[in-house]
């Protein structure tokens, strides 16, 4: 059998391999573009919205957790320090444009990510999931005791404002398709770290972490870069969502939400890209349909019954489990 | 060699045994028997499908069908922990040391299945490097003394059927030399022994039988004294 | 009187008292989930909803079968381990050798129900529990006046948590479940039923659970969600002390409990918050924990 | 070249809780040569290997490379060095194919490795030479394979392989040929010495025939210290040598000593 | 006229979480009750009740109440348990001029700083709390106060009225400590506020705090030393749940109390026949302003917001919940509140019977002057 192939075919296979699964990611890309486009004529925007900023949430907290391979417990700090931010320059700055509060939220978030990872990144396994719980908690105290943040009644009436001082944003479909826009660009970003030649250092870190460095990486520092565009897009998230709401409240710094990601992910499937979407979608939808309806007193109990069937019979997760499936019986 | 009064006796039985890990079926249907008293080897190429023929054995394969009996038992039933109360020992390749438990916690940890094993100085004295190091962490050994410590805990339990897998592998050539003529006191004790092996030289002069094993099947069965008349279709499965 | 920080003396010795006996139940909780997480690699989020079973059960069972404190202190663990051993039957067994965060996120959502369900039927008030007349009043130490129960408590979870760390690092079963749960198949390649282990220890982990909770009913508000925000507390602390290491939990407990006892004294807003604090120092670093072995 | 020894140790010491596994050993490494590192097991070799790529640190000495001395630089800094090593437990990426487990290791000379804007299909330039090199240690096959589910063997070639791939100056190999059947073991050796031209291999091997067949310079380490250094032929000459680690049967074939001889020469 | 031909409310409260037994699926309950004994229609419009959850989250209750409002047409939002829920539902309320009946949260803020001219406060805020409780334990000679206060907003505000009420007496606080919320183990603050030697012990904190601090305070012998404890927020169901054996004695402010008249005991008849439990303030607060609310479309054959509001405000407030209540332009319903005592174990008849009302606090003694608003509908 030796004689039946040749490096070169090979080679050509590969590259066509690659350009067929990109051009299956566009008809996905696509058709998930034109859904979201439709979305607010059929659902309503700011629960469409809310949607949105819990998947950018999801899919930066699964750019570290299902391609790196490091389970942050810590991705609320950075939610809610966006939310703050941007919730306080915009209340108390007047002058200061929607999308400059935004991106100050995203620094904020961005510089707090860098001294998360640097106290963290040489931890191993569960004691650095540990750790950016601790660091987080400690982020949480800070919020609870500040007075700007307004405690436990939380920060309320931020002003939405103008997009670059043009477009009005209290209306509800300028300012969905505002975080649509946000929400593509993002995506589209993490689907190209993930397959940049940085993202298959990261996956070859999250394999065989000291092979790497004996390859001669560096990994603290892929890891930290990591760690930082995901701090970043968890931040651009919340300060999206103060907008979004017009609060910010405590609720986005408690560990809780730290954990509700992490579920989040894993009911979508992690360490797929559509994932995180689909699972951030599918939480917030469960827990807010349910909470109107006839069940509202069980949602918690319904939720952990979720839980337990995903990881029971669903383990891959919605979108996992659903790749499985095409690629069984569609080859 | 020396005859064994049990010599005909059945240790194990295997037929049409095959083995899957998930999807992947491994083993296509194979047959063997050891006597009891006797060593015979698996031979093959890597990936043959050897390891597994014994992981199938303990019942640590994804799944199998076919027929395995030991001491005229049927185990297919079996979970692993039975089948090791049947007098089984097992070495495994990827050695299975404990980073927490030392070297003698290591070494004492598999319950006695039966009377009759080696004692713990006993023990000692055949590898004096545990000896020494005893209280230190299992899995800080260099990787032959890891070696030498996963075949010798078996020795203590008194199996009478031992699975040993590649137990050379990485060890100085004093060491295998002294496995050697262990091996050949076990099984003048009368135990029966299936050896996968790389190391054909170790195995060859030890051995009653081989078993040539490829593509998850046995293609070849050789004893001892048609050695030098098999040798070429040896050397030709062997890619030697 | 003798001050220290503006602090007297005698207030100080106090607070360090309390802070032991607050320790020792923060022992006894993280003893069982090092126990659940050191020998079967389980995240066990459903430790603070085992707490808190032992306490409602404890509760439950005086109000319909007028079971007493001394009985309920045996039943309510065994019965509650035995429910543990029913979720690791049923449930854990399946997503055995998967990735860890596979078992977070079951016994996640098993607190989820088992908290939820409660509240429908309990209410979130708090369930009445007096406490057993032995234990009414105490003495006072000069210094501070010391309650019998909690002195009670001390010692008996001293007693327990010594009992728990002997078995699992000086006996071969401790020996046993150590390895199993490094290479469980190997393991039962030896002879060893590994299966009836893990659910045994699985069922004792959670027993040591709800044995804290037991302690806990008649000096706590026993509530269906009592239990959940104590859980990262406790996680926090196996984690100081080395996740695996069953000493390292125990003693790491008390620490943290005295710890957080002078913090109540010298900064009280920050009491929940000091230990997170401290273990982002220690594993900056200890980086496995003051008593975890380096990988 | 100015210096006649790529890599030097000077009175090297590695202590484990009172246990000392390293003694004052004084490796000299010449340019171009294939060195082996022997001994029993337990010897201090793995360890050996561990202090020069910074694994481990070291309680004493120092190592100097082309006459600068590392000892205070990290893992991946030595390796950017172009000193690469193998492990003796075999180590690949799982989920990756064989031929993107070569592509990372390409990925270190490449410079974009932080480049997370930058197109996947950048990364297809590198293919060709990451079939050259699968196709070196036979695996070009495999090219798509995903790693798991290639056997042990093909592992170990895998990871040669990506080794290789580093264009390290100095390669060292933690006993290249274990777990491998003879026909692998001859493609290794073959390997090793094409891969040798114009670098030097510094390896651990317990099989003495590849020992014999490869090695230009041997050190022999015992508990710790260096028990002699030569060639093959000084080595196995010495009676030192034959009792703790090659025993009766010094021929440089790895084995036991035959029970009855003929099998043994039937078996050749 | 009435939208739609139907006056919809919108009930969202805690179902499931910490505030759930204070307000949660009973109160819904009690809206009920209000509905059917309005006689289920109003001048033939029909009275539809939708319900959530909120989650305790501000966002969740957001996205629910702007979908009651923008599309399901919802008139009036009921319940309204935690702050941060209140005052985020309050502002959406506001945008699209709908109105809002908070009935279970203390934050004095929500009628003060965010006040809207949407919403109407109804059962109680922290002022009186402090004002009835505070000045009558300083009154019969509690003069030294050491307080534990939640680390909260809420237990801020609570502290802050506290001092001003006991400084104002005369008396004094001696001491204060701030405690985690929540916290479980209160021993080492108990002991150290037996340490200060202070005559009463204020518990500023609510819920699951107050509880485990009152258990702790009665098991270090608080009361027995001689030390006076003061709860500044404790509802029917904490008191219940920690029963009469160790809360007797304590003090406590209400608006209300089932056991007060023949017409509080008969509707709370019917309220434990409907729930098995007897009825906290918060949930005769929402039978008594759900009543209110119709009674005032009825008046005025309108459902718009502003119109009802104005035609509550202009009447006064007399049923089985408050005595002329009335409602200010800041939103607040001022009305009567009572001192109590929770009654020892021999003077308690059965699990309900649990205080004794000392005295009734007028209600322009009890709430926050409108002179110190800081309401922006107030002109000061
Ligand atoms: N856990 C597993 N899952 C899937 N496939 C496996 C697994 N373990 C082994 N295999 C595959 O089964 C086949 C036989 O493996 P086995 O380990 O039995 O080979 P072997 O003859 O012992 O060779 P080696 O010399 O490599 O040990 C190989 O192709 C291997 O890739
Ligand atoms: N981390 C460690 N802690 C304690 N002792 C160790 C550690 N690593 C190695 N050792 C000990 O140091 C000695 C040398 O080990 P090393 O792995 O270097 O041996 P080796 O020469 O590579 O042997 P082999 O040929 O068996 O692989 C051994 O006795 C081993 O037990
Ligand atoms: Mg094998
Ligand atoms: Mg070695």
């Amino acid at each position: 059998m030796n004689q039946t192939f040749n490096p070169a075919s090979i080679h050509q296979a590969i590259v066509e391999q690659q350009k067929a699964q990109d051009r299956k990611k566009m008809i996905v890309n696509g058709v998930l573009l034109l859904l979201l486009m439709a979305a607010p004529f059929v659902m309503y925007p700011v629960f469409l919205m809310k949607i949105l900023c819990f998947a950018l949430f999801a899919v930066a907290f699964n750019l570290l957790f299902g391609f790196t391979g490091l389970l942050s417990f810590g991705h609320a700090a950075f939610l809610a320090s966006g939310g703050y931010t941007t919730g306080y320059l915009l209340s108390n700055f007047s002058g200061l444009t929607t999308e400059l509060g935004i991106l100050a939220g995203t620094a904020t978030a961005t510089a707090m990510g860098l001294v998360f990872a640097l106290l963290s990144i040489r931890r191993q396994g569960i004691y650095f999931a540990m750790v950016t719980l601790a660091l987080a908690q400690l982020v949480f105290f800070f919020f609870v005791q500040s007075e700007f943040t307004g405690g436990e009644d939380g920060m309320h009436g931020i002003p939405r404002g103008e997009l670059f001082g043009l477009i009005n944003l209290e209306d509800n479909l300028n300012m969905y398709y505002f975080v649509l826009a946000v929400f593509i660009a993002c995506y589209l970003l993490v689907q190209r770290i993930v397959s940049s030649p940085y993202g298959q250092i990261l996956k070859a870190i999250k394999q065989n972490e000291p092979r790497a460095v004996s390859l001669g990486y560096n990994v603290d520092r892929y890891k930290i870069l990591a760690f930082v565009i995901s701090a970043a897009l968890a931040g651009l998230a919340g300060s999206m969502k103060s907008v979004v709401f017009q609060l910010a409240s405590l609720n986005d710094a408690h560990w809780h939400m730290s954990g509700e990601v992490i579920l989040m992910t894993l009911v979508g499937g992690m360490g797929t890209l559509l994932g995180p979407v689909v699972g951030a979608t599918f939480v917030v939808n469960v827990e807010y349909q349910l909470s109107q309806g006839p069940l509202r007193d069980w949602v918690d109990p319904i939720l952990g019954g979720i839980f337990v069937l995903t990881v029971l019979a669903f383990r891959s997760g919605i979108v996992g489990e659903l790749q499985k499936f095409m690629r069984k019986n569609l080859g | 060699m020396s005859s064994n009064p049990d010599r005909e006796y059945e240790q194990l039985r295997m037929s049409g045994l095959h083995a899957f890990y998930g999807e992947s079926h491994i083993l296509h249907g194979i047959d063997l028997v050891v006597h009891r008293g006797e060593l015979v080897t698996l031979l093959g190429r890597n990936g043959a499908g050897r390891s597994t023929t014994l992981k199938a054995i303990m019942n640590m394969v994804g799944r199998r069908t076919g027929s395995i009996m030991i001491n005229g038992e049927e185990t297919m039933q079996c979970a692993p922990h039975h089948i090791a109360r049947l007098g089984v020992g097992y070495c495994p390749e990827h050695r299975g040391i404990f980073s927490s438990l030392s070297v003698q916690e290591n070494l004492t940890l598999p319950p006695v299945v039966r009377s009759g094993g080696m004692s713990l100085e006993e023990i000692y004295t055949m590898f004096p490097n545990l000896y020494e190091r005893r209280f230190s962490q299992g899995t800080k050994l260099s990787g032959g003394e890891q070696q030498m410590l996963a075949m010798a805990r078996i020795l203590r339990t008194g199996a009478n059927m031992l699975l040993l897998d590649e137990i050379t592998e990485g060890l100085a050539p004093v060491i295998v030399e002294k496995l050697g003529e262990v091996l050949v006191a076990l099984k003048n004790k009368g135990l029966t022994i299936i050896l996968v092996e790389q190391n054909f030289h170790f195995a060859a002069p030890l051995a009653d039988r081989h078993y040539v094993v490829e593509h998850g099947q046995i293609v070849e069965e050789i004893s001892a004294n048609e050695l030098s008349a098999k040798q070429s279709v040896l050397d030709s499965y062997l890619g030697v | 009187m003798t001050m220290i920080f503006g602090v007297p003396l005698a207030v100080l010795s106090g607070q360090l008292l309390i802070g032991i006996i607050n320790g020792a139940f923060y022992a006894l909780l993280s003893l069982g989930l090092a126990v659940i997480f050191g020998l079967l690699k389980i995240i066990n989020f459903a430790h603070g909803a085992m707490y808190m079973l032992g306490a409602l059960v404890t509760v439950v069972l005086f109000d319909l079968l007028g079971v007493n404190y001394w009985v309920a202190l045996f039943v309510a663990p065994v019965l509650v381990g035995a429910f543990g051993i029913l979720i690791e039957y049923f449930l854990l067994r399946r997503i055995a050798g998967q990735d860890h965060i596979y078992s977070l996120l079951l016994t996640f959502g098993v607190a989820l129900i088992i908290q939820g369900v409660l509240t429908n039927i309990y209410g979130v008030s708090g369930l009445r529990y007096s406490m057993p007349d032995l234990f009414k009043g105490g003495i006072n130490l000069g210094f501070m006046f010391l309650p019998y129960y909690r002195a009670w408590v001390i010692v008996v979870a001293l007693l327990v948590c010594f009992g728990t760390w002997f078995i699992i690092e000086k006996t071969k079963l401790g020996s046993y479940l150590r390895a199993g749960t490094e290479d469980s198949q190997l393991m039962q390649g030896f002879g060893i039923n590994v299966p009836l282990l893990v659910s045994l220890t699985y069922g004792f982990g959670v027993m040591l659970a709800a044995f804290a909770g037991v302690l806990a009913a008649p000096i706590y508000s026993v509530t269906p969600v009592m239990g959940s925000n104590i859980l990262i507390v406790v996680f926090a602390v196996v984690v100081i002390g080395g996740m695996g290491s069953i000493g390292g939990a125990i003693i790491t407990g008390i620490l943290m409990g005295i710890i957080e006892g002078l913090t109540k004294t010298f900064y009280p807003p920050a009491s929940s918050a000091v230990i997170f604090l401290v273990m982002v120092v220690v594993l900056m670093i200890r980086p496995a924990g003051l008593f975890g072995k380096e990988a | 070249m100015s210096e006649q020894y790529v890599l030097e140790t000077r009175n090297l010491v590695k202590e484990f809780k009172g246990f000392v596994a390293v003694n004052d050993v004084n490796l000299q490494i010449r340019q171009g040569d294939i060195h082996a590192l022997i001994g029993p097991n337990g010897a201090g070799k793995t360890t050996v290997f561990n202090l020069l790529t910074k694994f481990l640190i070291p309680t004493r000495g120092q190592i100097l490379y082309r006459g600068e001395d590392i000892t205070p630089l990290k893992s991946a800094a030595i390796a950017r060095k172009g000193i690469v090593r193998s492990f003796q437990i075999s180590a690949v990426f799982p989920h990756m194919t064989a031929l993107e487990n070569i592509r990372v290791a390409l990925q270190t000379a490449e410079g974009s490795s932080y480049s997370f804007w930058k197109s996947g299909h950048s990364l297809h330039k590198l293919n060709e030479r990451c079939m050259e090199l699968l196709e070196s240690v036979g695996l070009a096959e495999f090219a798509n394979t995903t790693t798991v589910e290639l056997a042990y063997g093909r592992k170990r070639a895998l990871e040669l392989a990506t080794t290789l791939a580093m264009e390290p100056q100095l390669l060292l190999l933690d006993e290249p040929t274990q777990g491998m059947g003879s026909e692998d073991v001859d493609r290794v050796v073959a390997l090793v010495r094409k891969a040798a031209q114009g670098r030097t291999v510094l390896m651990v091997e317990h099989n003495l025939s590849v020992v014999s067949k490869l090695c230009d310079r041997i050190t022999v380490l015992a508990q710790g210290a260096v028990l002699t250094e030569g060639d093959y032929q000084t080595v196995s000459a010495d009676p030192r040598v034959r009792e703790v680690y090659m025993g009766s049967d010094g021929s440089g074939e790895r084995g036991a000593q035959a029970p009855s001889q003929e099998n043994v020469e039937a078996a050749q | 006229a009435i939208s739609d031909n139907t006056v919809k409310i919108g009930y969202l409260a805690d179902m499931s979480g910490t505030y759930r037994d204070l307000a949660g699926p009973n109160g819904l309950a009690a809206l009920e009750m209000a509905i059917k004994d309005f006689g289920g229609k109003v001048n033939g419009a029909k009275i539809e009740v939708v319900s959530a959850d909120d989650r305790n989250s501000p966002d969740t209750s957001s996205s629910t109440v702007r979908r009651w409002v923008e599309n399901d047409k919802v008139d009036l939002v009921a319940g309204l348990v935690a702050s941060s829920v209140s005052i985020a539902v309050s502002k959406i309320l506001e945008e699209n001029d709908r109105l809002g009946i908070v009935s279970g949260s203390a934050a004095s803020s929500i009628t003060n700083e965010h006040c809207t001219p949407n919403h109407i406060h109804y059962v109680y805020d922290t002022y009186p709390l402090a004002n009835g409780t505070a000045s009558a334990v300083v009154k019969e000679g509690g003069k030294s106060w050491y307080l534990l206060t939640a680390d909260y907003a809420f237990g801020h505000a609570l502290e802050g009225d506290v001092t001003r009420v006991v400084e104002a007496n005369g008396g004094e606080i001696v001491g204060s400590v701030r405690h985690p919320f929540p916290t479980q183990d209160f021993s080492s603050f108990i002991l150290q506020a037996q340490a200060s030697g202070a005559d009463v012990v204020g518990l500023a904190n609510a819920g699951a705090d107050t509880t485990n601090a009152i258990t702790t305070a009665s098991e270090f012998g608080v009361t027995q030393s001689g030390q006076t404890l003061a709860a500044l927020l404790l509802f029917l169901t904490d008191v219940h749940a920690l029963g009469a054996e160790t809360a007797q004695g304590i003090q406590l402010t209400t608006g209300w109390y089932w056991d007060m008249n023949e017409e509080t005991r008969e509707w709370s008849d019917r309220f434990m026949k409907e729930t098995g439990v007897r009825p906290t303030m918060v949930h005769a607060g929402i039978y008594s302003s759900t009543l209110q609310y119709l009674n005032a479309v009825a008046a005025t054959g309108s459902d718009d917001a502003q119109t009802v509001r104005k035609q509550m405000m202009e009447t006064p407030i007399n049923d089985m919940f408050a005595k002329n209540g009335r409602i200010r332009e800041d939103g607040r319903m001022v009305h009567d509140m009572f001192l109590a005592e929770v009654k020892t174990p021999a003077e308690s008849r059965d699990e309900w019977d649990l205080y004794k009302i000392l005295r009734t606090i007028p209600a322009d003694e009890a709430y926050r002057p409108l002179s110190e608003s800081k309401c922006k509908l107030v002109n000061n």
